[in-house]
């Protein structure tokens, strides 16, 4: 028994590694390629973050099973309007893209596509664990398993799912990163392209994508 | 009308083996050429109008498909499940897209799960996956973790898939609670 | 007209920021309104300058070639033009701007020009979805705008003036509002009004369920930030000249004078198109959209028929 | 210079609604051809959503698929459960206690009426009208609490077992039950007359989407849309299955087959719904809420086959379960009201609607996408 | 002598143009172009003059006073530019020599009427006008052109054959043919007795300016005409009936009062109305650019014979004002149809769209035109539409006329967005990219008309002016005109010049600031980059909203498109049918046969004048 506890332990990887995995994982930008830098944060970035996080247009698509519960966040009795959170219909008019959920990789296509088309700053929030690490469709020949390979995500929210007080307390926290400078990771996915372009052509097998990046 | 009259008609008229399965259910089983005249029969001629479900089942041991056509008939709640069985290799079954409309949805389901063909059927055949390569994912051949582990990356820490009660009596060196030892793995 | 050109200016940019910060807080408080008629708190009156605020702040637009990226300036300048040749207050200074140089003809043409320019930027975009909103847009104009120009010929006929300024003077000389001069043309042109603003249920234009806001799908960034702006301005404009021409306007040059009458003018001019935008604005929270054919043959049934009895009072009144 | 490709561009025009549209339920696409206002072709496409339950469930236990099942279809979980566990029992010949039958009618009527509350924000919405949305969604959320106070979830619940239910009634559940409903009832008139008596919603429900009678069965459409008709096939009347058998209740049924009779189903049905659990409530029966199931790791259960049917929200569903005799089923396939609602179904009523009443009528027939593609 | 000058220039040309063609083709439009502005400038330089003839007893007097002057503007102006157009217009086709040749005498039949002081020289300009254009209706001599060239004739020889009664009619009664005389006489007052001779004159007159139930021709053959020509058809031509009714209607505006004047504006007004509605309802409907822009026409020209009908002093300038605007953007949008299809092949909206990118000094021209059609300040449209409110409400009080002119000019809006969206907006095809601009000799006319408009729009006394000399040389009332502040009778102003400027100025301002603000940042996309949804169009998919465009407002008026209009037509359509039914079989629908109708009938009038009446 206690054999095979220390072996079991041996090959889960260290804290060090699992860091060193993450940062290989997702790109992570440097400061001067952020919307902002909070070093060199003037008032005007100041006024705009303030407004930028008080007014998240959401993009009207319910990927997955999580949309169940934007219905409930936005009315009445949860109301995000009143922190400035409304939907929005199409990309082009839209900051915040919800990943409500697990992504099968027809879905994901279509969420790049709409994800390329929002303006900058754009911010993705993940909902629920199957965004983490695919989650209870972790054997599933169809969903991805973690989203940040595919687009950069600002805030993941979990559970399954999360209730609408979790939603909010997401939303806090993405309007935290907004004021701080540190959301949006538009510029990121452009620089990294190539990074994402590869992983995405990995499971999307039929890529019909223009050649040219276009957002 | 029951349950014996048409196990009744059935015997008589396809000289057909139908046996009840549970209630008001019956159960027939016939050469796949016999499925479409069945149905029809069973269709027009005792009004089993609606068309619950088409179903198929993988019996790899056998090495055939299982295909299940249920017909419901509303004045008596009367259910016919027509079962036929099909060679795994090469499957193809009667095109019955005119009977019913929601048949067509039925049959592209089928044929993109298990491969199975309609010959003469013109739907396109993408239907639920889209650019897939491998065999259909529905038969049992298809190992579905393997396509997984070869096609997507999992974040660290989760290659596993622990129980994860077990891993945290095991790091902090509680005992496994009785309950838990029940329901374990080992 | 003063023929100081400094002063003009003055005014000319008075107006038009005092239409924007009206526009956009009017645009806050419906959805207040609407948010507490829903059983909820909804956003700060002020929300809509953050919006408008962040929407200039994006730091990347696109745009789908020149009429595209000249139609927010089209909705602009329209709802400017209009606004300058609308008396905002009577007398006064600094808000009559050009108001007697245009008359209720042209007030009537300028104020297509925006939905134009907008329907052909929206055109350039190439989306199905814009196209369909235009065909739609264009159709509900020509519904609600036979309603209102039947009870503008009413009022013309009635009391033998083209002008604005004209009217505004007989209502506040007299005392009696259009309003009640001439109940038949004031219902029509209400009615023309809730086709105006575009809310339901004459909200086809961009239903969201259907076409993905329609003409606006296409718009992001700085240019869905201009559209709102001339849109806000553009809700001033029409109330303050349904307010002119029916409810007698504000603002008096006999009773106040200087600034605390420019005030007092000002205070009586948002009581008056508040009250008069609350109607839209209540009517939209508990109504569902027509089709288009049905918006428009809802407009050329009752309020056509005010309006024609508008005109018979008109010519049996005077 | 001279454009050749006449013909080819003399065609209609193609809209996608959905997946990424505020007009759709869920994540699906309907990709009309239109000419003008009028939707000339009508394709729905699915598989957005496709997750491989009905694979991944061959590679779970009995027990363990009760967390794939209830995410079958989203806003309504509980009938999914229900019907597995019954096709479960059916194999097994398991009995179930009489107070768990009570327990789950209460469920699967509570699960009815938050649909439809859903429904009504859907509806309602798809026509310009949001008020009516905001209104009963955040009412939703009274059910959802009695969920959550009876289940520990909002959404997913996974609260009906084979052999029972996981848990008993806790304390005081029935009262605060009794007085939601209380509340909702008081609620529901505003919600009707803010719906119904409307001119707008009358002009644009009614002739809309019309379902014709003498098609509907052939068709294989079945639930509201089914007695929106003028045909009351209901399950829980025609083969009555946990308490319906002994409560009184009545099947609202309407002429006309178009959107607005649909409604008026709707309507009634949430009446009904409470009227159920009322009764439901009153005669709760004592005893057992659970007949115990062997190790479920280790629960195997007899080769077999079984076709169970439920009239869920959207109308009925079905579960084809088949058991090989080991500890995994062999295969489970559902059989959704959407999966002839959405594709077929709208597929055929679509043509010669106008444009704008594409979400209208897709939200008036519930289709629902993961429900379709699995 | 300016006026013999014009007319041989023109004549000399044609000649000229016929016989160059066959020595060398390519000099057939230069020669014709030279013809065109020779006598633009022939008439422009040279005083007008009085030219006085006799001929078989018939004295001819042709004069170019004010208002003469102001139609031959429009005629000449516009055909030089025509002229100047159709060079490359035409460049390839075949049969140049009859195009040039027909279409300068058509020019100088359209001047010859412009200058006619008496009725039988105006009859016989008038006819030489009508065949040539015949000539040129039928010049694309493809399936389905010769029956809607007879359409035209035989509407034509309705109107011909009216006007000749009238005319022997009057000589029998007056003894000449002078308009002065007739109208000194009275003969164009309804209360004359002779009533008939200006209800004749009218329907002749009516014809041409395409006046409902009349107008049917007009949108069967102006698409079918060379689009270079279509545009002086349409721009010049179809004013000549306009003139023709102001000259008629003269004695009776001039008394001012009286059964007769409520007679015209009644029955006139509101024929013209109906016509503006119904031709608008007609183009809404319409798929084809050139089909769009004949029934445009025919609405525009609704208005204007409601302008007319007026018989007031703004009344009639809109009429003046509209009759120069129309040929000025009318030509326009024609030449702007014209080059869509040259470059293109088609001007079906169903199967281009998105030439903006490829063509966009067309779009320039053809924005501008449109805006000045609909009407839309600041551009010279608006002038023409305002005059004519003013008047009614003002001061005929035809107040339900006015509604329906509003319904005409609202509903305008839906044509003239689907005239630009269908040709030059949308989605840009993949076929679409070889097209080119066209070359600078069709643009420079294209642009000129257009300046003509945002001129006007700034600075309408231009048109007033001579305008307004022109009303005054026929003795109607014309009053004082400021160069750019329109005033009513009841003293209202609104001041086109500030309206241009605060309109130029925030224009310019808004597009700087929406330009430079995130210039960096601002992408430029090609219309396949749109949110379809997050879904990728497949190649076979077409974005393209063509089809059915305005089936909601359709929808709307249904019942109006549907029975009552319809029924009336096919019955008209019917009665009209079967009573050609005969007159066919002795007609070949040939242009000779007809002309030589006419001269036998002319000839036996001539000959038995003093035994018939």
């Amino acid at each position: 028994m206690s054999e095979t506890k220390d072996i079991r332990i041996i090959t889960r990887p260290t804290k060090e590694q699992i860091r060193q995995a993450q940062i290989d994982f997702a790109p992570r930008c440097t400061a001067a390629g952020r919307v902002n830098d909070k070093e060199t944060q003037k008032m005007v970035q100041y006024i705009l973050n303030f407004a930028r996080k008080h007014s998240l247009f959401l993009l009207a698509y319910g990927t997955g099973c999580g949309a169940i519960e934007i219905p409930a966040t936005l009315t009445s009795r949860y109301d995000a309007e009143r922190l400035g959170i409304r939907g929005a219909a199409t990309p082009r008019q839209a900051d915040v893209l919800m990943i409500t959920g697990y992504l099968s990789t027809k879905t994901l296509k279509r969420v790049i596509r709409v994800y390329e088309q929002m303006q900058d700053p754009k911010y993705v929030v993940a909902f629920g664990s199957c965004t983490i690490n695919g989650g209870m469709y972790f054997d599933s020949y169809n969903t991805i398993k973690a989203l940040d390979r595919y687009i950069p995500v600002d805030v993941y929210i979990a559970g399954c799912m999360p209730r609408p007080e979790a939603v909010l307390k997401g939303f806090a926290k993405l309007q935290e990163l907004i004021q701080n400078g540190n959301a949006g990771n538009g510029e990121c996915y452009r620089k990294n392209l190539d990074w994402y372009r590869a992983n995405q052509q990995k499971v999307i097998k039929n890529w019909d994508f223009p050649d040219e990046y276009n957002w | 009308m029951t349950t014996q009259d048409i196990i009744r008609a059935l015997n008589e008229t396809f000289e057909l083996k139908a046996e009840v399965l549970h209630g008001n259910q019956i159960r027939v089983s016939m050469h796949k050429k016999q499925v479409a005249p069945v149905l029809l029969y069973l269709k027009n001629q005792w009004g089993f109008i609606h068309l619950d479900h088409v179903s198929c089942v993988d019996w790899i041991e056998e090495n055939v498909f299982e295909l299940v056509y249920i017909v419901y008939r509303p004045q008596d709640q009367l259910t016919v499940l027509v079962k036929t069985k099909i060679h795994r290799e090469h499957p193809e079954m009667e095109n019955m897209e005119g009977f019913w409309p929601h048949m067509r949805t039925y049959q592209r389901e089928i044929r993109e799960m298990f491969g199975i063909e309609f010959p003469g059927f013109e739907a396109p055949r993408e239907f639920i996956l889209e650019g897939w390569e491998e065999i259909p994912p529905m038969r049992r051949d298809f190992d579905t973790r393997g396509y997984v582990k070869r096609t997507y990356t999992t974040r660290p820490g989760r290659e596993d898939a622990w129980s994860v009660r077990e891993y945290i009596t095991r790091r902090t060196g509680e005992k496994l609670p009785d309950f838990a030892r029940k329901y374990s793995r080992d | 007209m003063t023929g100081n050109w400094l002063i003009e200016l003055t005014g000319i940019v008075l107006t038009a920021l005092l239409a924007f910060t009206v526009g956009m807080f009017y645009g806050g408080l419906r959805r207040k309104v609407i948010a507490r008629a829903q059983n909820r708190v909804g956003p700060p009156v002020y929300q809509n300058f953050l919006d408008l605020l962040k929407l200039q702040g994006k730091t990347t637009n696109v745009t789908h070639g020149l009429m595209t990226h000249l139609a927010p300036v089209w909705v602009l300048v329209a709802a400017i033009t209009a606004l300058l040749f609308i008396p905002v207050l009577h007398g006064g200074l600094w808000f009559p701007n050009f108001t007697f140089k245009g008359d209720l003809i042209f007030l009537l043409y300028l104020m297509v020009m925006g939905s134009l320019g907008m329907a052909l930027g929206v055109g350039e975009t190439g989306n199905p979805n814009g196209a369909i909103g235009v065909s739609r847009g264009l159709s509900l104009i020509t519904g609600y705008e036979i309603p209102f120009v039947l009870s503008l010929v009413a009022i013309m006929i009635q009391f033998h003036t083209t002008s604005l300024t004209d009217l505004m003077h007989y209502q506040q000389a007299t005392g009696h509002w259009i309003a009640r001069e001439n109940p038949f043309a004031f219902l029509a042109a209400l009615f023309s009004v809730l086709g105006m603003f575009h809310y339901s249920p004459f909200d086809i234009i961009g239903a969201p369920a259907e076409l993905a806001s329609g003409p606006m799908s296409e718009f992001g960034g700085k240019y869905l930030g201009s559209l709102m702006t001339g849109g806000s301005i553009f809700a001033f404009v029409k109330l303050v000249l349904i307010t002119d021409l029916f409810l007698g306007g504000a603002g008096h040059p006999d009773a106040y004078t200087g600034a605390a009458g420019v005030l007092l003018g000002l205070v009586e001019l948002v009581i008056k198109t508040f009250l008069l935008y609350m109607i839209p604005v209540s009517i939209g929270i508990v109504m569902p959209r027509f089709r288009t054919e049905q918006a428009v043959r809802f407009f050329w049934r009752w309020p056509l028929l005010f309006g024609a009895l508008g005109i018979i009072w008109a010519v049996f009144w005077k | 210079m001279i454009m050749k490709t006449t013909s080819e561009r003399n065609k209609q025009t193609t809209l996608f609604i959905g997946p990424q549209h505020p007009g759709i339920t869920g994540n699906m696409m309907v990709k009309l051809l239109v000419e003008g206002d009028t939707v000339v072709r009508a394709e729905t496409h699915i598989g957005y959503l496709h997750r491989a339950f009905e694979k991944l469930i061959e590679q779970r236990n009995w027990l363990q698929s009760f967390t794939l099942l209830c995410r079958f279809c989203v806003p309504e979980p509980d009938p999914m459960e229900l019907t597995y566990a019954r096709a479960v029992e059916a194999i097994e010949g398991r009995e179930v206690p009489p107070r768990a039958k009570y327990i789950r009618t209460i469920v699967a009527e509570l699960a009815r009426i938050q649909s439809f509350l859903l429904w009504y924000g859907g509806q309602a919405g798809s026509a310009g009208l949001y008020t009516l949305g905001q209104w009963t969604v955040g009412d939703r959320n009274y059910i959802l609490d009695l969920f959550e106070d009876l289940t520990g979830a909002r959404i997913y619940h996974m609260y009906i077992w084979p052999g029972g239910v996981r848990r008993d009634l806790p304390k005081g559940w029935a009262d605060k039950t009794r007085r939601v409903l209380d509340y909702l009832e008081k609620r529901l008139d505003d919600y009707n007359r803010l719906l119904f008596d409307n001119a707008v919603f009358q002009k644009r429900a009614q002739g809309v989407g019309i379902i014709p009678k003498d098609k509907a069965l052939e068709w294989g459409v079945t639930g509201p849309p089914l007695k929106g008709t003028g045909i009351g096939n209901d399950v829980r009347k025609d083969e009555p299955y946990c308490a319906y058998g002994e409560l009184d209740f009545d099947i609202p049924v309407y002429e006309g087959g178009d959107v607005w009779a649909r409604a008026l189903v709707r309507r009634d049905e949430i009446k009904q719904s409470i009227r159920i659990i009322r009764q439901a409530l009153d005669k709760m029966p004592g005893g057992s809420y659970y007949n115990r199931i062997p190790n479920p790791m280790k629960w195997r259960l007899p080769a077999g086959e079984a076709w169970v049917k439920t009239e869920s929200v959207r109308g009925e569903i079905g579960f084809y379960v088949v058991s090989d005799g080991t500890e995994k089923p062999r295969r489970v396939h559902l059989r959704g009201a959407a999966y002839t609602h959405g594709i077929s179904v709208l597929e055929k009523i679509l043509p010669g609607q106008n444009i704008a009443d594409v979400s209208f009528i897709l939200n008036s027939l519930g289709a629902c996408p993961p429900e379709m593609e699995r | 002598m300016g006026i013999i000058y014009v007319l041989g220039i023109l004549i000399i040309g044609a000649l000229a143009a016929f016989f160059v063609d066959d020595l060398n083709r390519k000099w057939t439009g230069p020669v014709a172009m030279l013809a065109g502005f020779g006598a633009a400038a022939a008439f422009a330089f040279l005083p007008g003059g009085i030219v006085r003839w006799r001929i078989l007893g018939f004295s001819m007097h042709w004069e170019t006073d004010a208002l003469a002057g102001f139609f031959a503007w429009i005629v000449l102006g516009l055909s030089a530019l025509a002229l100047m157009y159709s060079v490359k217009y035409m460049e390839g086709k075949a049969r140049q020599g009859y195009f040039y040749a027909s279409f300068l005498t058509s020019v100088a039949g359209m001047f010859g009427v412009a200058v006619s002081k008496d009725l039988l020289s105006f009859f016989i300009f008038w006819e030489i006008m009508t065949w040539t254009s015949f000539l040129l209706a039928i010049y694309n001599a493809y399936y389905g052109v010769e029956t809607k060239g007879i359409k035209y004739i035989i509407f034509s020889a309705i109107g011909a054959y009216a006007m000749l009664t009238a005319i022997v009619l009057a000589l029998g009664q007056y003894h000449s043919l002078e308009f002065s005389d007739l109208m000194a006489a009275g003969a164009f007052r309804f209360s004359s007795g002779n009533w008939y001779i200006p209800v004749l004159l009218l329907l002749g007159f009516a014809v041409k300016a395409a006046v409902l139930p009349l107008h049917v021709w007009a949108p069967a053959v102006y698409p079918k005409t060379p689009m270079s020509f279509t545009a002086v058809f349409s721009g010049a031509m179809s004013k000549m009936g306009i003139l023709g009714m102001l000259l008629i209607l003269t004695g009776i505006f001039r008394s001012a009062t009286g059964w007769e004047l409520t007679l015209v504006r009644w029955v006139l007004g509101w024929l013209g109305g109906l016509t503006a509605a119904w031709a608008t309802l007609q183009a809404i409907r319409q798929n084809d650019a050139k089909d769009l822009l004949a029934w445009s026409s025919v609405a525009q020209l609704g208005y204007i014979v409601t302008a007319v009908s007026t018989g007031t002093r703004l009344g009639l300038m809109a009429a003046l004002y509209l009759a120069l605007l129309h040929a000025a953007f009318k030509g326009s949008l024609f030449m702007v149809a014209g080059a869509v299809e040259k470059q293109a092949g088609t001007t079906d909206f169903r199967r281009i769209s998105g030439l903006i990118k490829r063509m966009p000094w067309t779009f320039l021209t053809a924005l501008i035109a449109i805006i000045s059609l609909a009407g839309i300040p600041p551009l010279g449209g608006f002038v023409g539409k305002w005059l004519l409110y003013e008047s009614l409400i003002s001061e005929t009080h035809a107040y339900f006329l006015v509604i329906l002119i509003f319904f005409a000019s609202t509903s305008a809006f839906l044509y003239s967005y689907r005239f630009l969206f269908g040709l030059f907006l949308g989605q840009e095809e993949e076929e679409a990219k070889q097209i080119t601009e066209v070359s600078w000799w069709m643009l420079i006319p294209m642009l000129a008309l257009s300046a003509v408009s945002v001129v006007t729009g700034m600075y309408p006394g231009l048109i007033f002016r001579p305008a307004a000399r022109a009303l005054e040389s026929i003795g109607l009332p014309a009053g004082q005109w400021d160069m750019s502040i329109l005033s009513n009778v009841w003293g209202n102003q609104t001041d086109v010049f500030t309206v241009g400027s605060t309109v130029g100025i925030l224009f310019v301002l808004w597009a700087l600031f929406i330009t430079f603000k995130g210039k960096k940042n601002t992408r430029w996309l090609t219309t396949k980059e749109i949110s379809t949804s997050g879904e990728i169009p497949a190649p076979e998919d077409n974005c393209t909203f063509q089809r059915g465009f305005f089936q909601p407002f359709e929808r709307a008026v249904g019942r109006l498109y549907r029975s009552s209009m319809d029924q009336l037509w096919e019955d008209i359509g019917a009665a009209l049918e079967a009573f050609f039914g005969f007159i066919r079989k002795i007609y070949t629908g040939n242009a000779q046969t007809y002309a030589m109708y006419v001269i036998i009938f002319v000839v036996l009038l001539i000959l038995f004048r003093n035994y018939i009446f």
